[in-house]
């Protein structure tokens, strides 16, 4: 029974994150479209969470359900002048069309010809403590990297606070 | 009994617990402020006024459900449900004893917090949806206030993960049992190391909870009932409902991180570990009043003093915080990870 | 040090809340009103019943809301007979400026405050009334009025 | 899909159904700016009134805001109106009480004090000293009445509930010494020309005394409980400053008047009743802020308290009434007497023709002249800000709509 839940609770997340991604690109509202990308990410993390990897599922509804898209869904309202700019007119646009439809292609292609490790999952995930002994502690870990990313973000988010407040501002 | 209907009843039980609580808290928030106000509070419905809550339930249940004209439909109709679902899956982790708990997660800690988070969605889903600018204007609020106390929360309990190197609710309670020097409980509380990051957990952790000094996205003054004003009946009574329900998962977050969850001190665990669902409850509802307590006494704080306060003084008190504490463990050999 | 006021603000509705509650409840409990309360205006009977009234409209002019309304017709020896004395409670203000108005005394403001009334009408009464005959008469009218009919809708609110 | 509401157009309104509202936007409203700087972000006109919990009333507020930022404030009045000053015109002399009781209903003894002195001025009636202290003493507990509401309310729209409620409670107390005295709890209908209706009854004095003595503490407890709270502290300190000029050229009185720094005060400088051998003195504001708006009237809660101590004390005997006719007829002519009243100088203008009614009376209520200073004042404050500074300044709509 607990192969079959898994393999339904699969398919409901990956027919959620499909749809969720389908639905944003067709919805004409861009704040409905916001709202189906935090769909997506929310199924993501579902998907994640069936792989046991937990930590990972959880840092993914926190950092893109519960931050990025709500920090998307602050700034379309900031910046729509009228409410109903949120709604925007179809407009078809051949190359937008021919960019896709390369872009579809080429995934198809690497997609199909892949060849796929076969590994079977691990009895006991990795988990948190795990992730952080590899972070930190292990012998040729990521520290240095995580360190750098670290204060690249941060001069981004100094970037961002000089340039909203910086000049006309009080 | 398989353990998938196991799942499923302990999911409904916490369904059930929160349900309960909603309605017990809100009469005691009516009794306890009418108190605190020397006012009596309910009481001519039912013995003590028991019933008067139940019976607004039956009325909310009852009443006309009013969908204004032009607001956002789909929406308006979700969003309800976006802010009261987190709140409910926040009780999964919840350790109210060693054995009663919806499910033991190894990130239970991450994991309320990270449920609790999603919250603000919703309210901004409801602002956005309501077609009404006091709406508006306090959902964005409510997002402005979360995501800015989002950081502190998270920051703040870092100390305690740092000392028991867990973030399994249950091994931080277990890690809390015992005494200190014979004397004291050896919850975390007492000891002085966690003294900041408590108070800036239970100033950020106040956000969660959305009411005084921090109610800033409802402001009944200023904003009519903020992303609540065009939402009537049982779509009301959940925004509410989802309320009562965060106050209870931040005290309950605040009994098991600081102050030992069931744990007693000198209790034998042979006597502790039947009453320990009580005694884990009793701790929560004293927290609870305590917060009942603080919405009865404060004014509202001001939106960008809010801001400030977050951003300019308690992210820096808190990453100063977990440096210091990082040097003063590490220094001293102080941790007692657990497992 | 910043939130020194905030602990003594709490240390002040503890305080408070160990006072305890000052509430009345009303309809079980009730408040005896001082000597000078004003509340409906009332005519002063003597023991047989009678009043003092001779309809000399002092009462009629003085009041600034004209609520007053009395009619009497003049028989044939000149005597007053006194046809109706309306009062209009909806609209009196319980000023007392007709009671200090009247200079036979025969008006009083009365002490009893609950004057809700189920119907419109039941608010115009004719003061000048004969209590003996009018009893009867009002004892159907109580009778015909469905009861139970007070409407305590407001149930509680939502907060506090 | 999201249906707009409306479109807000250079010169209008549009409503989805096409119903176009042409015509000049209203005074003082800014709409969208052409050439946004900044972030470009909507503003919303929003419409604060006529009932919104924290206009305090019927007052109908037209707030343009970019973001939490009020842009444009204007204020619109009249919900209230009943027409007070025309209704004057057929009411006599000694009934123009029952009317200004109407008027700022919350400190009522001082409309009817302003009606009664500028009778008493036209027909030079002497009124005796017990009827003027009892006047004043009534004037004083109302006083303490009214601004007992305005703490309570002012901690409401800080969102502070207990003091509301703490206030209320204290308010209760004073308004059943009132209802001894005059016989109803607001609409007191107490002083006539010539002294007062009745007596003080038996016994009220060791009440009032009491009272004053539980109060005493309870004031201090209210200042510490919301003054000495820091977050309040952070919202009114520097907020809403009215400078002297603004508080001049708007005409205001009493505290905001007061708060800003100039030290007028009807009571000291135009005596009336037993003002000028009673002591007391006038707190004065340094800069006009919120803050100094709050210090002023808790100041002003401790100097009443204080003369109602002497007020009781030294309680001259005699008649508490003049000899006045039951119809009062004033010589034709033309007088204006006024009072302090809880939110500054009550006027009252009256012509007379010599005839039992009046045949103009104008009532300057101080609210109204309170009432303008918001769209001077408001912007450039945040929304949060705009609600407590109503709140401040303690307006009060029937005395402005009349």
């Amino acid at each position: 029974m607990g192969e079959s839940v898994n393999t339904l609770a699969f398919l409901v997340m990956a027919l959620a994150a499909i749809g969720g991604a389908v639905g944003m690109l067709t919805s004409r509202n861009i704040m409905y479209a916001a709202f189906w990308l935090l769909w997506t990410m929310l199924s993501v993390g579902g998907l994640y969470l069936l792989l046991s990897a937990e930590f990972l599922a959880l840092i993914q509804v926190m950092v893109y359900a519960g931050a990025v898209s709500v920090l998307m869904l602050f700034v379309i309202m900031l910046t729509l002048r009228r409410r109903e700019d949120a709604v925007r007119s179809l407009d078809f646009s051949p190359s937008a069309a021919l960019l896709a439809a390369v872009f579809l292609g080429i995934m198809y292609y690497g997609i199909s010809n892949a060849t796929f490790p076969e590994v079977a999952l691990l009895a006991e995930a990795p988990n948190t403590a795990d992730l952080g002994v590899v972070l930190f502690t292990m012998e040729g870990g990521w520290l240095l990297p995580f360190e750098i990313s670290a204060l690249v973000l941060l001069a981004a988010m100094v970037a961002a606070v000089w340039w909203t407040k910086g000049q006309d501002r009080r | 009994m398989s353990p998938e209907l196991a799942s499923l009843l302990r999911i409904l039980a916490a369904v059930g617990l929160m349900l309960m609580n909603g309605v017990i808290l809100i009469y005691m928030l009516r009794r306890v402020l009418g108190r605190l106000h020397q006012r009596l509070g309910p009481v001519h419905v039912g013995p003590q006024g028991l019933l008067q809550t139940p019976m607004d339930v039956l009325k909310l249940l009852t009443k006309e459900d009013i969908t204004p004209t032009n607001v956002d439909k789909a929406l308006y109709f979700i969003a309800p449900a976006a802010v009261f679902t987190p709140s409910l899956m926040a009780y999964a982790a919840i350790p109210f004893s060693p054995t009663w708990m919806v499910t033991d997660l190894d990130t239970g800690l991450l994991y309320t917090l990270v449920v609790m988070s999603l919250v603000s969605m919703g309210l901004l889903m409801a602002g956005w949806a309501s077609a009404n600018k006091w709406s508006l204007i306090g959902g964005m609020r409510s997002v402005g206030q979360h995501i800015a106390y989002e950081i502190p929360l998270l920051l703040s309990v870092l100390p305690v993960v740092m000392y028991v190197g867990t973030l399994n609710l249950s091994s931080i309670v277990e890690a809390q049992s015992g005494t200190w020097l014979g004397i004291l409980p050896q919850w975390f509380i007492t000891n002085p190391l966690f003294w900041p990051a408590f108070i800036i957990f239970i100033v950020s952790a106040l956000i969660k909870v959305n009411q005084t000094p921090f109610d800033m996205s409802e402001a009944e003054s200023e904003l009519v009932a903020g992303f609540a004003t065009e939402y009537s009946s049982m779509k009301f009574g959940l925004f509410f409902l989802s309320e009562f329900s965060n106050s209870f998962i931040v005290s309950a977050l605040a009994v098991t991180l600081f102050f030992g969850g069931w744990t007693l001190p000198f209790v034998p665990d042979e006597v502790l570990a039947p009453i320990a669902p009580v005694v884990f409850m009793l701790k929560v509802y004293v927290g609870i009043f305590v917060l009942m307590w603080i919405r009865g006494t404060l004014p509202r704080v001001r939106m960008d003093h809010l801001m400030q306060f977050a951003w300019k003084i308690l992210i820096p008190a808190v990453l100063t915080w977990i440096l210091v504490f990082g040097f003063i463990i590490k220094l001293f050999d102080l941790g007692r990870p657990v497992g | 040090m910043w939130g020194k006021g905030i602990l003594n603000g709490m240390r002040i509705t503890m305080r408070n809340m160990l006072r305890g509650p000052i509430t009345v409840r009303y309809p079980y409990e009730r408040v005896t009103l001082p000597e000078r309360a004003r509340w409906a205006v009332e005519v002063v009977r003597d023991e047989s019943g009678a009043h003092k009234c001779t309809a000399c409209m002092t009462c009629v002019r003085a009041c600034p809301d004209h609520i007053l309304d009395l009619q009497f017709t003049t028989a044939e020896d000149k005597s007053k007979h006194i046809d109706y004395l309306r009062y209009e409670m909806g609209a009196c203000m319980m000023c007392g400026l007709c009671v200090e108005a009247c200079p036979f005394d025969a008006l009083k403001m009365g002490q009893d405050y609950e004057l809700a009334k189920l119907t419109r009408d039941e608010l115009t009464v004719d003061l000048l009334v004969d209590v003996a005959a009018a009893a009867p008469a009002r004892a159907k009218k109580a009778s015909e009025v469905p009861a139970g009919g007070t409407d305590d809708s407001r149930g509680g609110g939502t907060d506090g | 899909m999201t249906e707009p509401h409306f479109t807000v157009t250079e010169s209008g309104l549009m409503t989805p159904e096409g119903m176009y509202i042409p015509g000049e936007p209203p005074k003082g409203i800014r709409r969208i700016p052409k050439g946004v700087d900044r972030l470009g972000t909507e503003h919303l006109i929003v419409n604060m009134g006529p009932q919104h919990p924290s206009t305090h009333g019927v007052l109908h507020l037209i707030v343009e805001l970019d973001g939490e930022e009020v842009v444009t404030v204007e204020v619109s009045i009249g919900f209230l109106h009943r027409g007070i000053e025309k209704l004057a015109e057929s009411r006599r002399f000694d009934h123009l009480g029952t009317l200004m009781d109407r008027g700022d209903y919350v400190s009522v003894i001082h409309g009817e004090q302003a009606v009664a002195l500028a009778v008493e001025k036209l027909m030079e009636i002497e009124v005796p000293a017990k009827a003027a202290w009892i006047r004043t003493l009534t004037a004083e507990l109302t006083r303490l009445a009214s601004h007992l509401v305005w703490f309570g309310t002012f901690g409401l729209d800080t969102g502070a509930m207990g003091q509301f409620l703490y206030a209320m409670r204290d308010r209760e107390v004073l308004l059943d010494i009132l209802e001894e005295i005059s016989g109803q709890r607001m609409m007191f209908n107490y002083v006539r020309p010539g002294g007062v209706v009745a007596d003080l009854p038996t016994g009220i004095e060791s009440r009032i005394l009491s009272f004053c003595d539980t109060f005493e503490v309870y004031l201090e407890e209210h200042d510490a409980l919301l003054g000495g709270n820091e977050i309040f502290q952070a919202r009114v300190k520097g907020i809403g400053v009215v400078s002297k000029e603004t508080a001049l050229a708007f005409g205001l009185t009493g505290a905001n008047l007061r708060a800003s720094g100039l030290g007028f005060d009807v009571r000291r400088d135009r005596p009336y009743d037993a003002y000028p051998e009673l002591e007391f003195d006038i707190p004065i504001g340094t800069i006009g802020d919120s803050w100094d708006r709050y210090t002023v009237r808790m100041e002003e809660m401790r100097q009443s308290l204080r003369m109602i101590r002497q007020l009781v004390g030294g309680m001259p005997g005699g008649p508490f009434t003049a000899k006045v006719p039951k119809v009062l007829r004033p010589p034709a002519g033309e007088v204006y007497a006024s009072v302090e009243s809880s939110r500054g100088e009550t006027g009252i203008h009256l012509f007379t023709d010599g005839g039992t009614t009046p045949y103009r009376m104008h009532y300057r209520a101080a609210s109204l002249f309170t009432c303008q200073l918001f769209e001077e004042i408001l912007p450039g404050h945040l929304f949060a800000d705009a609600c407590m500074l109503l709140g401040s300044f303690d307006i009060m709509l029937g005395e402005v709509d009349r």
